[in-house]
């Protein structure tokens, strides 16, 4: 790669922007505010996927996480407190055991992982993966994929049933 | 089409049955306002009905894979298939029956008991990991709808969120191990695990990333069949749902958890040929693990239902301890350690729903859980107390009812290979649950009430309870036919 | 070079922050959105092994998937915290007490 | 891109800089190409906007600035929003109201990197064209939510979360409806889609299978309306109910952004639809018949601009919907529509 040195400055902007935002979401006092940092977190999970070659899945990862997901969120946000109240506080509790448990967490698996001898092959080309993909959810992967529409029913269905009001 | 999908598809055909059946609930509840509520119960019983009887000739098929890897079919996939189906229909039946369900939106409980079936039947034969997440996720999204069927009620709307938020964070975390293992082994279908990780947990560190992986695709599991330590949910979700949704949940997602729990680990990680070792991988005294979950699963389960006074508080906690006793069983991993899961799951069965159907019905009269309300019931109906009884005594295992012979195999099982030990603490915590059992029987029969007004019991209700009963009574009748059904049900897919 | 460690260490940085999301957010919907990153920090975790490890597809697949499941999970998940909302007019978490034992 | 790239390449000294930041210059520069095109072409659609209203209902609109039909007039109406003061109101979520503007920008900006404007006229041909033009449209539903909430002003936060609701529910039948010409194409890439409808206008995307992706393209046209809150689907900035939606509170260069936005998704719909249904860039009639002697890239905007015009004359002939029939239009007749149109076009393609 002849600009690797640009692809490493942009890997790590992205690296750090994606877990820079992520400790927003952790540590913000206002949820509105963890909401939108979400926000860059997807983004920049969807720019590492680009950049492992997951084209298809970087875009998937915008539409379905930051389109659908994120606005979920950020409607159950604003649903479920008064207007007006910029201020949402989202109260913490157990900050300190929790952090030294997420702590320990971060260090046994980093540890672990960096010590692992990975099954490692050559990295796969970074050829377009639509069609595979396309190809693999059509043959290999075909009850997954049907089983998958079923579940997206019934949790349309039941989501719908619960929110609806009472009358009728 | 691919003609080897078409050839999968006719051995798919209960699940075919159950997505035609869910489908057509869903439209007939829009299409036909009027008869919704008949036509929808008549749909969904239709369907598993036609299931469970389209289910009955996979057996004795060859041992193989389906739709590429991603389904089992093997005698004990049947065997699941048959149970939970069976369950569903039990409890399909029990539901109209219960004054707890809003009757105006029956059509979604009977869309979802559906859709959370077929999902179970996934679950159970699952050979891929994908399949495995993904159907799991099915029965969980599912079970919360479920849970907060009474959307106006805030018991089972917390009890829902409960369930909702440990759900998600346990299988998240089962998730990350789920990755962990795809990266060590570079596969996704459980089969080719243990030939991967054979050749790639030589060094040590590989064996700990190996530990981390399986500690939390544990935890996932443990979350399903409510083990020690994530139980949590349990008490509470159990509580807040409509009794017949946890009557649901105590048997049959546990039950689907239990098949995948085996089938994951057994085909998985344990050491091809010879059935009933752990050996494959040292590192970890796997036997230990599950004792130690199995015991303290049973003991917190029995001791915490001492102190209950709600009824479905106390069989939460029962069915606590009940998953404790069937861990016992997969921790002798052999062919007569499996055989008791089966067979304690069988008499689970028809003991718990049938103690749950009759939490119904006096609910349905008194509009209460409370154990103190059940006082001087042999008064008022005679019919339900001595039904009650016999589903309390059989879950004490007291003999000659069907609790009794599930505790036995599974004890059994335990001595025949040499942890008697073992047995003994099971047998001791059976005698702790006696007490609790004991105080619902003393309560309906020796106490007095106040109430004195005589229960009336629809035909369908009797029907229902005798459908319980015959089997926790006579199940025993039918022993040899139990063992071989069991026995056979273990050819597992071992390729 | 950017090899398999780097995203493995923003995986686990990500499910670190999941967990101790879970763990200390009262509000249900911030709750919510801790899993969300423990799912996402899963995915990178996948596809960084379908590129450098397996070199299938089956990584990717699984990632499909899982944002499937996401969003049918966000979609029940938010109905019931509505629904909660309705009832009680919060969404605290300990303000969801009237099962216990 | 490419184009760019040996473009610069003419450029005295460019080869001496170094490998590294050379790899730069062209995406810079095309960033930057395409920020002037889209400002120009928001100003004139502006102005055209104007023009295209008042002689709608019979008046003539702004006509001094500039001399011919004032033509200047949105210049002048630029430099004045330009030299406005940028007012961020005292209880407004400082932060969010800041970021919002750039973000709803971002997502219309982005998605012009995979137009074709030309047979070698874009920036990139990803793969995965269309499937990027609405991943980088969902940061504008969060850019609306994020400036409807930071503004701390009901009508505002209104706006917000109906815009929002709306454009999520209007990106389905158009997702859906764009298959039409996916299938046959087997591509999201949009200049292999163009590329597939070269040799005259029978081969348009418009007039396959009649009339089945014809449906498809008024699906499209109808969803991307209501996706980028034109009359009659205006509800989220109603000024009779809403004062004017989420930018209420904007003023100034970051009210000049959310306008920027608009008109530039008006042109990013419409520039979708022609690549998708209209030919792109292609020549009327096959080239053996009437050589093409208008380039690519200006066919392609004549053939945006009649779309952009069709727009607007909506806009000045129909009532606003309300909430519900809205919701109705998207949900019960364009979805079922074009699912129905995906299985028709799947059918056609497999076994005709």
């Amino acid at each position: 790669m002849d600009n690797n040195l640009l692809a490493q400055i942009v890997f790590y902007s992205f690296a750090v922007l994606t877990v820079g935002s992520a400790a927003v979401v952790v540590f913000s006092k206002s949820l509105i505010r963890s909401a939108f940092a979400l926000l860059f977190t997807f983004f920049g999970v969807a720019a590492l996927y680009a950049f492992l070659g997951a084209d298809f899945l970087a875009a998937a990862q915008m539409v379905i996480y930051v389109g659908g997901i994120l606005v979920l969120l950020l409607f159950g946000v604003m649903l479920t407190h008064k207007l007006y109240d910029l201020n949402l506080r989202s109260e913490t509790f157990q900050f300190v055991p929790a952090l030294v448990v997420a702590a320990a967490v971060f260090a046994v698996i980093v540890t672990f992982m960096l010590r692992t001898s990975w099954h490692t092959g050559p990295p796969a080309s970074d050829a377009p993966t639509t069609a595979a993909i396309g190809e693999l959810l059509m043959t290999d992967y075909i009850l997954p994929f049907e089983a998958a529409s079923i579940l997206l029913l019934v949790a349309m269905i039941g989501a719908a049933m619960i929110v609806r009001r009472r009358s009728e | 089409m691919n003609p080897q999908l078409l050839l999968d598809l006719q051995k798919f055909y209960p699940e075919l049955a159950l997505t035609a059946a869910f489908l057509c609930v869903i439209v007939a509840d829009i299409a036909f306002p009027r008869i919704r509520k008949r036509l929808t119960f008549a749909i969904a019983a239709l369907g598993l009905a036609v299931a469970f009887f389209l289910s009955l000739p996979l057996i004795g098929e060859p041992a193989g894979t389906i739709f590429s890897g991603s389904l089992a079919l093997d005698e004990m996939a049947v065997f699941f298939k048959c149970f939970l189906i069976a369950t569903s229909l039990l409890v399909l039946l029990a539901a109209p029956g219960s004054k707890e369900l809003s009757q105006r939106h029956m059509g979604e409980f009977y869309m979802l008991l559906l859709g959370v079936t077929l999902s179970m039947l996934l679950l159970a034969s699952s050979v891929d990991m994908l399949m495995l997440y993904l159907s799991l996720e099915m029965v969980s999204i599912g079970s919360y709808v479920m849970v907060g069927y009474l959307k106006n009620d805030r018991q089972s709307n917390e009890a829902s969120l409960k369930y909702l938020l440990f759900g998600t964070v346990a299988t998240g975390a089962m998730l990350y191990g789920i990755t962990i293992l795809y990266g060590l082994t570079g596969t996704t279908k459980i089969a080719l695990l243990r030939e991967a990780l054979a050749t790639n947990i030589a060094t040590g560190e590989n064996a700990a990333m190996l530990l981390i992986a399986t500690a939390l695709i544990v935890a996932g599991f443990g979350f399903k069949t409510a083990a020690v330590p994530f139980h949590f949910w349990c008490p509470d979700v159990y509580t807040g749902a409509p009794t017949p949704v946890t009557a649901f949940l105590s048997v049959a997602p546990k039950a689907a958890g239990f098949a995948i729990l085996i089938r994951f680990f057994f085909t998985g990680f344990a050491e091809s040929g010879s059935p009933g070792s752990w050996t494959a991988f040292s590192f970890i005294d796997w036997r230990l693990l599950i004792i130690v979950i199995s015991v303290v699963t049973m003991t917190f389960g029995n001791i915490a239902a001492l102190r209950q006074n709600n009824i479905k508080r106390l069989l939460a906690y029962s069915s606590i301890a009940h998953a404790g006793y069937i861990l016992m069983g997969t921790v002798v991993l052999n062919s007569q350690g499996l055989q008791s899961v089966l067979i304690y799951l069988i008499t689970y069965l028809f003991m718990n729903l049938g103690a749950f159907l009759i939490v119904i019905e006096i609910f349905n009269r008194t509009g209460s859980f409370d154990i103190d309300d059940y006082r001087g019931l042999s008064r008022r109906s005679p019919f339900l107390t001595i039904a009650m009884t016999i589903f309390m005594l059989s879950l004490m295992g007291i003999p000659p009812f069907a609790g009794f012979f599930g505790k036995l195999y599974v004890f059994g099982a335990a001595v025949n290979n040499d942890l008697a030990w073992f047995a003994v603490v099971g047998a001791l915590n059976s005698v702790i649950s006696v007490y609790y059992y004991a105080r619902v029987i003393r309560a309906m029969i020796i106490e007095p009430g106040r109430e004195t007004s005589l229960i009336p019991l629809p035909w369908t209700s009797h029907v229902m309870v005798w459908i319980m009963l015959l089997p926790t009574v006579g199940l025993m009748l039918f022993w040899n036919d139990i063992q071989q059904l069991t026995m056979s049900s273990l050819r597992l897919f071992l390729g | 070079m950017i090899g398999l460690g780097h995203f493995l260490v923003i995986s686990a940085a990500l499910f670190s922050l999941g967990i101790m999301c879970v763990l200390t957010r009262k509000n249900a919907v911030n709750v919510l959105m801790g899993v969300e990153l423990i799912l996402n920090s899963a995915n990178i975790n996948l596809v960084a092994f379908s590129k450098f490890s397996a070199g299938n597809m089956s990584g990717q697949i699984f990632a499909i998937f899982i944002i499937v499941i996401a969003a049918a999970e966000a979609a029940v998940a938010l109905a019931i915290v509505l629904s909660m909302y309705r009832i009680i007019k919060s969404v605290d978490l300990d303000r969801a007490d009237t099962l216990k034992g | 891109m490419q184009s760019i790239a040996e473009l610069l390449g003419l450029l005295p000294g460019y080869s001496s800089i170094p490998e590294t930041y050379r790899a730069l210059i062209p995406v810079v520069v095309s960033c930057v190409v395409i920020f002037a095109c889209m400002a120009l072409a928001v100003l004139f659609a502006v102005w055209l906007e104007r023009k295209v209203s008042a002689h709608i209902q019979d008046r003539l609109g702004p006509m001094y600035v500039g001399g011919w039909h004032g033509w200047a007039q949105t210049l002048a109406d630029a430099v004045k929003l330009l030299l406005k003061e940028d007012i961020v109101p005292a209880s407004a979520d400082k932060l969010l109201f800041k970021v919002a503007p750039f973000v709803v920008f971002l997502g219309a900006f982005a998605a012009f990197v995979v137009i074709p404007f030309g047979a070698s006229s874009f920036v990139a041909d990803l793969n995965i064209g269309l499937l990027y033009v609405f991943a980088v449209g969902s940061l504008s539903v969060i850019g609306i939510i994020m400036a409807g909430w930071a503004s701390n002003n009901k009508y505002s936060l209104y706006g917000g979360m109906r815009a929002a609701a709306q454009i999520i529910s209007y990106e389905i039948p158009s997702a859906i409806a764009i298959m039409t010409v996916v299938i046959p194409v087997g591509s999201l890439s949009l200049v292999e889609i163009v590329n597939a409808q070269q040799g005259g206008i029978q081969n348009w995307f418009i007039f396959r299978y009649p009339p089945l992706v014809f449906l498809g393209f008024i699906i499209y046209f109808i969803a991307s309306l209501a996706e980028v809150n034109r009359t009659p689907f205006d509800i989220p900035e109603a000024e009779s109910e809403l004062v004017a939606g989420y930018h209420t509170e904007y003023s100034g260069m970051r009210f000049a952004f959310f306008f920027l936005a608009e008109y530039a998704n008006m042109f990013l719909v419409a520039s979708v639809a022609t690549a998708l249904f209209l030919g792109g860039w292609t020549w009327f009639v096959p080239e053996s018949v009437v050589p093409q002697f208008i380039p690519g890239p200006v066919l392609f905007f004549g053939k945006v601009l009649a779309l952009v015009f069709v727009q607007m004359w909506l806009r000045w002939s129909l009532p606003r919907l309300r909430v519900d029939q809205l919701m109705y239009l998207s949900w019960k007749v364009l979805l079922p529509a074009s699912l129905a149109l995906v299985l028709g076009v799947g059918w056609v393609t497999v076994y005709w």
